[in-house]
């Protein structure tokens, strides 16, 4: 795990290639610098960092939860069906149950050794399966005198949403978990080398429980966060999650073994990705070419990656050379 | 005091401990001896709670630890050296510390001062403790391990195998370590394959034999018959096979390189290697002693320099050339860990015969049975998974599975770490008759006894350069030592 | 002192060792035929009409798209590179290079071999990314993303109908009652498996999942053998696209949705290793059978569609726990 | 200016938000929405979404937010209950916002303008005709009912898509006097595949009690139901007979009359309208009259359209019969013509 991320070559590229976005971006696209676009873009880079923190959270102990999507529809849907009696006691039901079924997800993993990957496409199916069963010919609807609530959230204040905030505020809180407490840390030692952790005397079991516990909740917040924006949640709704979520993380620079990656990393993925489809949006480009401009700057990512992989290694063997390199590397 | 009271442990079919019971005394060093698979690793990972015993229990001072999970046994004071290196090398050193720490928030600020002292206990002043460990080489790795260990200020310290991959002067410094330790009255438990540390620092010896307690002394009536009769339940004539005086000059060198040099061979390398030949390359870690062997093989890129094979030149692709490779960690890329037994053996061959074509699998299984004899690897293992076997049949199966399709040079990178004195002996006596068949042996070793005792020629490696090359017969066991450690014979 | 030594391993009682492991062998083989069993006899108690040879074909029939793909991917699978998501876009891309060079007037067989060849490209491309360290879940993901973008954008959205349909026979037509896609899904089974189990490459493919270090230091060339997975399965998906345009006489782009997904659960209810190295091909395709036997059975049951989905995530995450967990036992 | 019937946008923009046009539909849809801002000189802006809501709702928030504002917001929501946030969004700002493709739902009158484009419910009544037209059809050919009215299967698009349940209740609501006797109502998706597989599964447990007639949302299922009979053995247009609401893509299928009827639900003529709609609106003093109107489904010409929309505006879906003869049924296609278009143009895309 790379405390000093500035130095990181990777994060530098990152970074560079968001400036260049904007840049190109406020050029070209008429109306793209200002205010309310500005507070449209952080709320949605935060709606999506969400998912893509949880997605990290996974990724970091070296796993992946793929069913993150699902978890959202049917935690969105849970949220809104209890809106009649109360909002917010169906917004903590929701959460429970995600929080719950995450420790199952963990728990099994650690227990049995499965393939997280694979469980998760069992969940992705099953879970989009109860989300339909929950919403059998309507969606489940906010009812029309709470509406205030998705407006409340969408109201801007200069460039921030309260939506954005929410977001933020929350992505911020698990950045500062993973660095500063020892589950954190023992994350980022399972991500690394599971034996060797084990080894250590960390306990997976909490890890990966925490792990997925973790994404899963997220991955219900941003669900309900998006179905309160648009006061109703179907049982077809929120696939895109998946693809958008992956996409953040690894185009943020977290790598798929495990052991790295921070909400840093998430953010600006997030916001390289929300760039791309809002110049979508406000341009009126068909949507073939964001398909198309997302496949490939993952693609692109993913090449990077592996490019400064392997000088990595270079220089690891160059430094493998001479006794000395300790000291001459700081 | 530790009690170990009547501990068992079934995997599965395998009895890998059996009603053990012995006591630890406080304030001294007891080794815990035994070959490949006796369960001593087995009866560490119960003290470090990583697995839970079928039976049996442990007290220390009288009273049950609890060791149901790792945080358990490190909260009732008892902290581990696996055998398998465990820092992990996504992290930086004094991360590694933390997570050994006790406190839920963590101090990164403190960290490096606290971290600091047990570091330089080790010798590894010059570390920062922000240095990724990947940075750090495989002993300097095993080193951080055990400073963090002394970090968790315990009662019981148990390392398994510490030193296995250490040089001579890192040993040293392990050895203080737990003197030190020993004089504040701890209680340490310490297993090793390297005998001669017996008389260096432990005081007691428990012997393991397929799970059960073989024997129990103290150094001082130890001899290493009787360790050894303890540990094989037989007496080992001799460990090293007697060699073979050649008469008249050698055939043609089988393997030449001339002016080689590599990532982490600095200086160019001329050497060449003959039928029939036991060559050795020794070294420390890191001083590059594998690169002959890597460079031959094709595993590293030459920078400069030829390799020729026989008349004929350029690199090895191993199997067309007859050139076979063992890495020094079988366990990454030495077999087919969850296939059968057979067709790790078999995969050699197989791979020569290209990927287009038939098999027939039957007749596969069939043609590694010789090997399987010759490797003395029991009928009832070789449909087994690899897995199931013990350190030293699994070294069996990385070296066998090449003499499937006959090689003319053999690679062997550490071909006897963390291997029994019985399996060694075997070894030993098989790669020599290899050789007397006519196949070239090149290993590359840290261990000096293994070097002068069954090389026939050694190349003294320092600082990624060849400093010295011999016929271990003109060398004494302290000439070589210095020669790895400072490169040269007189001290600087 | 060889004997003595060799029977050291021996004395912790392998006799029961064997026995035990060889019971277990025996029910970890049986592991997967449990829920087809255990749903065609629950079928064919509750439902008239379920046993019947028709709707037993038509169940073949129904799984012989999913499955042909399976079987592809399982190729990935083994050789340790999990799963392509690229599939359905694969399939997507076939289906409209077939369609397109027909309707223009190219015979059908070259036709067919060009969608072939394309669609091997497209595996090769990927396959070489993944060999070269590149993770196959993303690079995948990423791949379909693009190339769905790409074809619709060449395709202009058209959907590409062919009369008269040439290959109508191959898509849609039956031999003996038996349709023929449903024959080509049995055939390609078999011959997978033999390839898998008997074929040079087959036992490399298996070596080089079960410790891809290992092959590589032996001599087995595993970037050129995952290349090669890679492009097998591209050609059951292509296979799949051009059987579906023969079956439908079209070529549509959103024609393969929710293809991965079946693919990948069949793979899994198959009970393939996931992490690569263990043989079995035929596993894939009996995956898919036992997939649309479960919605079959739930459909006669009149089960509603949000159910079937439930049930069908949760039997493949259970047959996959098990799955894992005698594996570990046997160990 | 004075309405002179002439259709003038100064090239100012009218965006329209709507799922993607990977579904051919829709690509058609755009085409003539592209022709009629065209023709009324407006600047067409067309932001998709991959039919996912949520996505949509992070658009259309874009979109209003921006300062350059659109003469009229088109909005086709991926889910029309779950859109309906967004749409209270976009008539909060003063830019008119019509409604297309989706019926707007009564929770929404007030914010839309007007409404363009299908009925479901009307589509659902011209399958309920065609459906009594087949009944007719099949007991003139002698064909034995296998129950009181007839057994019928339901093939409907895909769970939670409202337009197949609109089309379902207008079915029945138009078959309600004649009722046929239901044996499965199953979701066959939108295309030949899915109800190829959907009706072979259905047909081994529903065939003992006979299967007279199936109705499908589209020719898309139908065309693949059509092919799962006959590989069990029944003849359609003989022993079955098949009938759908609306044509999509695919005629095979009545061009050998094993689909005995169909709808004309023009994808091109929608897309064109509902823009024409937008265009009328402005044209007419930003009016629109009470009341709904169904666009009339003149043969040789495009009707003119020279009077302000009206809250409601639904395309054609004339009835097209081809019956079961396959000699006659190529022609009996010919001969249809809407607004001057062949079925051809209107179905095949
Ligand atoms: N996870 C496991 N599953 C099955 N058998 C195991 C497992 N771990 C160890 N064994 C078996 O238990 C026995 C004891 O293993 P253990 O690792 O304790 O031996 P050891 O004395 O440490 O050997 P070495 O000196 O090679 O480290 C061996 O026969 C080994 O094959
Ligand atoms: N055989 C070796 N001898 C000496 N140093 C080594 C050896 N193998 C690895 N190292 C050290 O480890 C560093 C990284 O090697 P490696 O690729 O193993 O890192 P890693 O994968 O992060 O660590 P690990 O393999 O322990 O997980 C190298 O730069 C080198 O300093
Ligand atoms: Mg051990
Ligand atoms: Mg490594």
């Amino acid at each position: 795990m790379n405390a000093n991320f500035l130095k990181d070559a990777n994060f530098q590229v990152r970074l560079a290639i968001g400036v260049l976005l904007v840049l190109g971006l406020s050029a070209t696209i008429p109306g793209f610098v200002s205010v309310p676009n500005a507070g449209s873009i952080i709320e949605n880079v935060g709606l999506i960092g969400l998912i893509g923190t949880g997605i990290m959270l996974t990724m970091v102990v070296g796993q992946l939860d793929l069913a993150v999507a699902s978890v959202a529809a049917v935690a969105a849907i849970i949220a809104l069906s209890l809106a009649g009696v109360s909002i917010a006691l169906g917004i903590v039901i929701a959460l429970a149950v995600a929080g719950v079924y995450g420790c199952a997800v963990g728990y099994i993993i650690d227990r049995t050794g499965v393939n997280s990957l694979v469980l998760t496409v069992c969940m992705l199916i099953g879970l989009r399966g109860l989300a339909l069963m929950m919403t059998p010919d309507r969606p489940a609807i906010l009812p029309f005198e709470m509406f205030w609530i998705s407006d409340a959230l969408v109201a801007q204040w200069g460039p921030l949403t309260l939506l954005g905030v929410i977001c933020l505020v929350i992505i911020g809180i698990v950045g500062l978990a993973m660095r500063q407490t020892r589950l954190g840390l023992s994350m980022y030692a399972v991500g690394g080398n599971v034996e060797r952790a084990r080894g250590s005397g960390i306990s997976t079991r909490r890890v990966y429980m925490a792990a997925f516990a973790g994404s899963a909740i997220l991955g219900a917040i941003a669900g309900i966060l998006a179905a309160l924006r648009s006061g109703s949640a179907s049982g077809l709704g929120f696939e895109s999650f998946l693809l958008a979520g992956i996409t953040v993380a690894v185009v943020g620079g977290i790598p798929l073994e495990g052991g790295r990656g921070t909400v840093i990393n998430v953010l600006l993925g997030a916001l390289i990705i929300r760039l791309i489809s809002s110049a979508v949006a406000l341009g009126g480009i068909p949507g073939s070419f964001e398909s198309i401009a997302v496949g490939g700057i993952l693609l692109a990512m993913l090449l990077l990656d592996y490019g400064l992989g392997r000088r990595r290694q270079a220089a690891a063997a160059g430094s493998r050379a001479d006794p000395g390199s300790i000291q001459t590397q700081q | 005091m530790l009690e170990i009271e009547n501990l068992s442990k079934a995997y599965g079919p395998v009895q890998a401990l059996s009603g053990v019971s012995f006591s630890a005394e406080r304030g001294r060093v007891t080794a815990l001896l035994g070959e490949n698979g006796a369960g001593k690793s087995t009866l560490v990972k119960v003290l470090s709670g990583l697995i839970s015993p079928s039976s049996g229990e442990v007290n220390l001072d009288g009273s049950p630890v609890d060791l149901s999970s790792p945080e358990r046994a490190l909260g009732s004071g008892i902290a581990v050296v696996q055998q398998e290196i465990s820092v992990l090398s996504n992290l930086t050193v004094a991360e590694n510390f933390l997570l050994a720490h006790s406190s839920r928030l963590l101090n990164r600020r403190r960290a490096a001062d606290w971290c600091k002292p047990y570091l330089e206990r080790l010798g590894l002043g010059r570390i920062p403790a922000n240095a990724p460990v990947s940075d750090l080489t495989i002993g300097e790795r095993q080193l951080v391990e055990i400073a963090r260990m002394l970090a968790q200020d315990a009662e019981v310290l148990v390392l398994d195998e510490p030193t296995a991959a250490l040089a001579d002067h890192d040993i040293e410094l392990v050895h203080e370590a737990v003197r030190r330790l020993a004089s504040e009255n701890k209680i340490i438990l310490y297993i090793t394959h390297r005998l001669n540390e017996l008389e260096e620092i432990c005081d007691d010896v428990v012997v393991l034999r397929n799970g059960q307690l073989a024997d129990r002394f103290e150094t001082q009536d130890a001899s290493i018959n009787r360790v050894v009769h303890a540990m094989i339940g037989r007496e080992l004539e001799e460990l090293y096979p007697p060699r073979v005086e050649y008469s008249g000059q050698r055939p043609e060198p089988i393997v030449r390189l001339e002016g080689v040099t590599t990532d982490d061979l600095v200086q160019p390398l001329s050497i060449s290697v003959c039928p029939g030949e036991v060559v050795a390359t020794c070294g420390q870690l890191g001083s590059g002693l594998v690169e002959p062997l890597r460079a031959i093989s094709g595993i590293s890129e030459t920078r400069s320099g030829k390799v020729y094979f026989g008349s004929a030149n350029g690199k090895a692709r191993s199997v067309i050339d007859g050139v076979a490779y063992c890495s020094e960690d079988r366990q990454h890329d030495g077999f087919f860990n969850n296939r059968p037994v057979w067709e790790s053996l078999s995969a050699p061959a197989l791979a020569a015969t290209g990927i287009w074509g038939f098999v027939s699998p039957q007749r596969m299984r069939k043609s590694v049975d010789g090997i399987a004899e010759r490797m003395t690897i029991l009928p009832a293992y070789r449909d087994r998974q690899v897995s199931a076997l013990s350190g030293g049949n699994a070294q069996k199966v990385s070296i066998g599975k090449w003499l499937s399709n006959d090689p003319k040079v053999l690679l062997l990178e550490e071909p006897t770490r963390g291997v029994d004195i019985g399996a060694r002996a075997e070894i030993y006596a098989l790669l020599r008759s290899l050789a007397e068949e006519g196949m070239a042996v090149l290993f590359a070793s840290s261990d000096l006894d293994e070097v002068l005792g069954f090389g026939e020629r050694v190349l003294i490696f320092h600082g990624n350069r060849m400093v010295h090359e011999a016929p271990t017969g003109e060398l004494s066991r302290d000439t070589l030592a210095t020669w790895i450690t400072h490169g040269g014979l007189e001290s600087r | 002192m060889a004997d003595l030594k060799a029977d050291s391993p021996a004395s912790y009682g392998q006799g029961g060792a064997d026995e035990k492991s060889a019971e277990r062998k025996w029910l970890r083989d049986l592991t997967p035929f449990i829920p087809i069993i255990a749903l065609g006899v629950l079928a064919a108690l509750t439902i008239d009409g379920f046993g019947t040879a028709p709707n037993l074909i038509a169940i073949v029939q129904a799984s012989a798209i999913t499955g042909i793909a399976a079987i592809g991917v399982a190729a990935i699978t083994i050789c340790g590179k999990f799963v392509s998501l690229s599939i359905e876009q694969q399939a997507v891309t076939s289906a409209y290079v077939f369609a397109a060079l027909y309707s223009a007037g190219t015979p059908v067989a070259l036709a067919m071999l060009a969608a072939l060849l394309v669609s091997a490209l497209l595996g090769l491309i990927q396959g070489y990314l993944v060999s070269r360290g590149l993770n196959p879940i993303v690079t995948t993901l990423a791949f379909g993303s693009a190339l769905f973008g790409a074809v619709v954008l060449l395709a202009d959205n058209r959907t590409i109908t062919l009369n008269p349909n040439p290959i109508a026979w191959l898509g849609g037509g039956t031999t003996f009652g038996v349709p023929n896609q449903a024959i080509i899904f049995l055939i390609l089974v078999a011959i997978g498996s033999f390839l898998l189990s008997r074929t040079k490459i087959g036992r490399q493919l298996v070596l080089t999942g079960a410790n891809p270090e290992a092959a590589e230091l032996v001599g087995i060339p595993t970037k050129r053998i995952v290349m090669i997975a890679f492009i097998v399965a591209a050609l059951a998906a292509a296979i799949v696209g051009i059987l579906v345009v023969g079956q439908v006489s079209q070529a549509k782009s959103d024609m393969f949705r929710g293809l991965t997904i079946d693919v990948v659960a069949a793979v899994l209810v198959g009970g393939i290793a996931i992490q690569g190295g263990e043989g079995q091909l035929w596993r894939a395709g009996y995956g898919a059978i036992v997939l649309t036997m479960l919605s079959n059975v739930m459909l006669l049951l009149g089960v509603d569609a949000g159910a079937r989905e439930l049930l069908k995530g949760l039997l493949a995450g259970a047959v996959l726990i098990f799955m894992t967990v005698l594996r570990n036992r046997s160990r | 200016q004075e309405p002179d019937g002439k259709l003038d946008g100064e090239g100012k923009e009218i965006v329209v938000l709507m799922p993607s046009r990977s579904n051919a539909y829709l690509a058609q849809w755009i085409r003539g929405a592209e022709k009629a801002a065209e023709e009324a000189n407006y600047k067409l802006t067309i932001i998709e979404n991959n039919f996912d809501q949520t996505e949509q709702d992070a658009q259309a928030q874009q979109r209003i937010n921006s300062p350059n504002q659109p003469v009229a917001y088109v909005w086709w929501p991926a889910d029309n209950q779950a859109g309906l946030a967004t749409l209270r969004r976009l008539s909060r700002t003063d830019v008119p916002v019509f409604q297309v493709n989706q019926a707007v739902r009564p929770e929404a009158e007030n914010m839309v303008v007007a409404y363009a484009g299908v009925d479901d419910v009307f589509n659902g009544q011209v399958g309920g005709k065609n459906a009594l037209a087949a009944r007719e059809a099949f007991l003139a050919q002698g064909g034995e009912l296998s129950s009181e009215g007839g057994n019928l299967v339901i093939l409907k698009f895909i769970p939670g898509y409202s337009a197949g349940d609109d089309r379902e209740r207008g079915f029945l609501e138009a078959t309600k006097d004649a009722p046929f006797n239901v044996v499965a109502s199953e979701y066959a998706g939108f295309d030949n595949a899915s109800g190829y597989k959907a009706m072979s599964q259905l047909i081994p447990s529903i065939r003992s009690g006979g299967i007279d007639f199936v109705y499908g949302g589209s020719d898309g299922p139908v065309t693949g139901a059509v092919q799962a009979l006959e590989e069990v053995g029944l003849v359609p247009g003989k022993d079955v007979l098949l009938f759908s609401a609306t044509c999509i893509a695919d005629i095979s299928a009545l061009e050998s009359a094993k689909e005995f009827a169909t709808g004309v639900q023009s994808a091109g003529l929608e897309g064109w309208f509902s823009i024409n709609v937008v265009a009328r609106y402005f044209e007419y003093g930003e009016t629109v009259e009470e009341g709904t109107f169904i666009a009339p489904d003149d043969a040789d010409a495009r009707p003119e359209f020279n009077s302000a929309p009206s809250k409601i505006n639904i395309i054609p879906n004339p009835q097209v019969v081809v019956g079961t003869d396959p000699a006659t049924a190529k022609d009996k296609l010919a001969e249809f013509k809407l607004w001057g278009e062949t079925f051809q143009d209107h179905c095949v895309y």
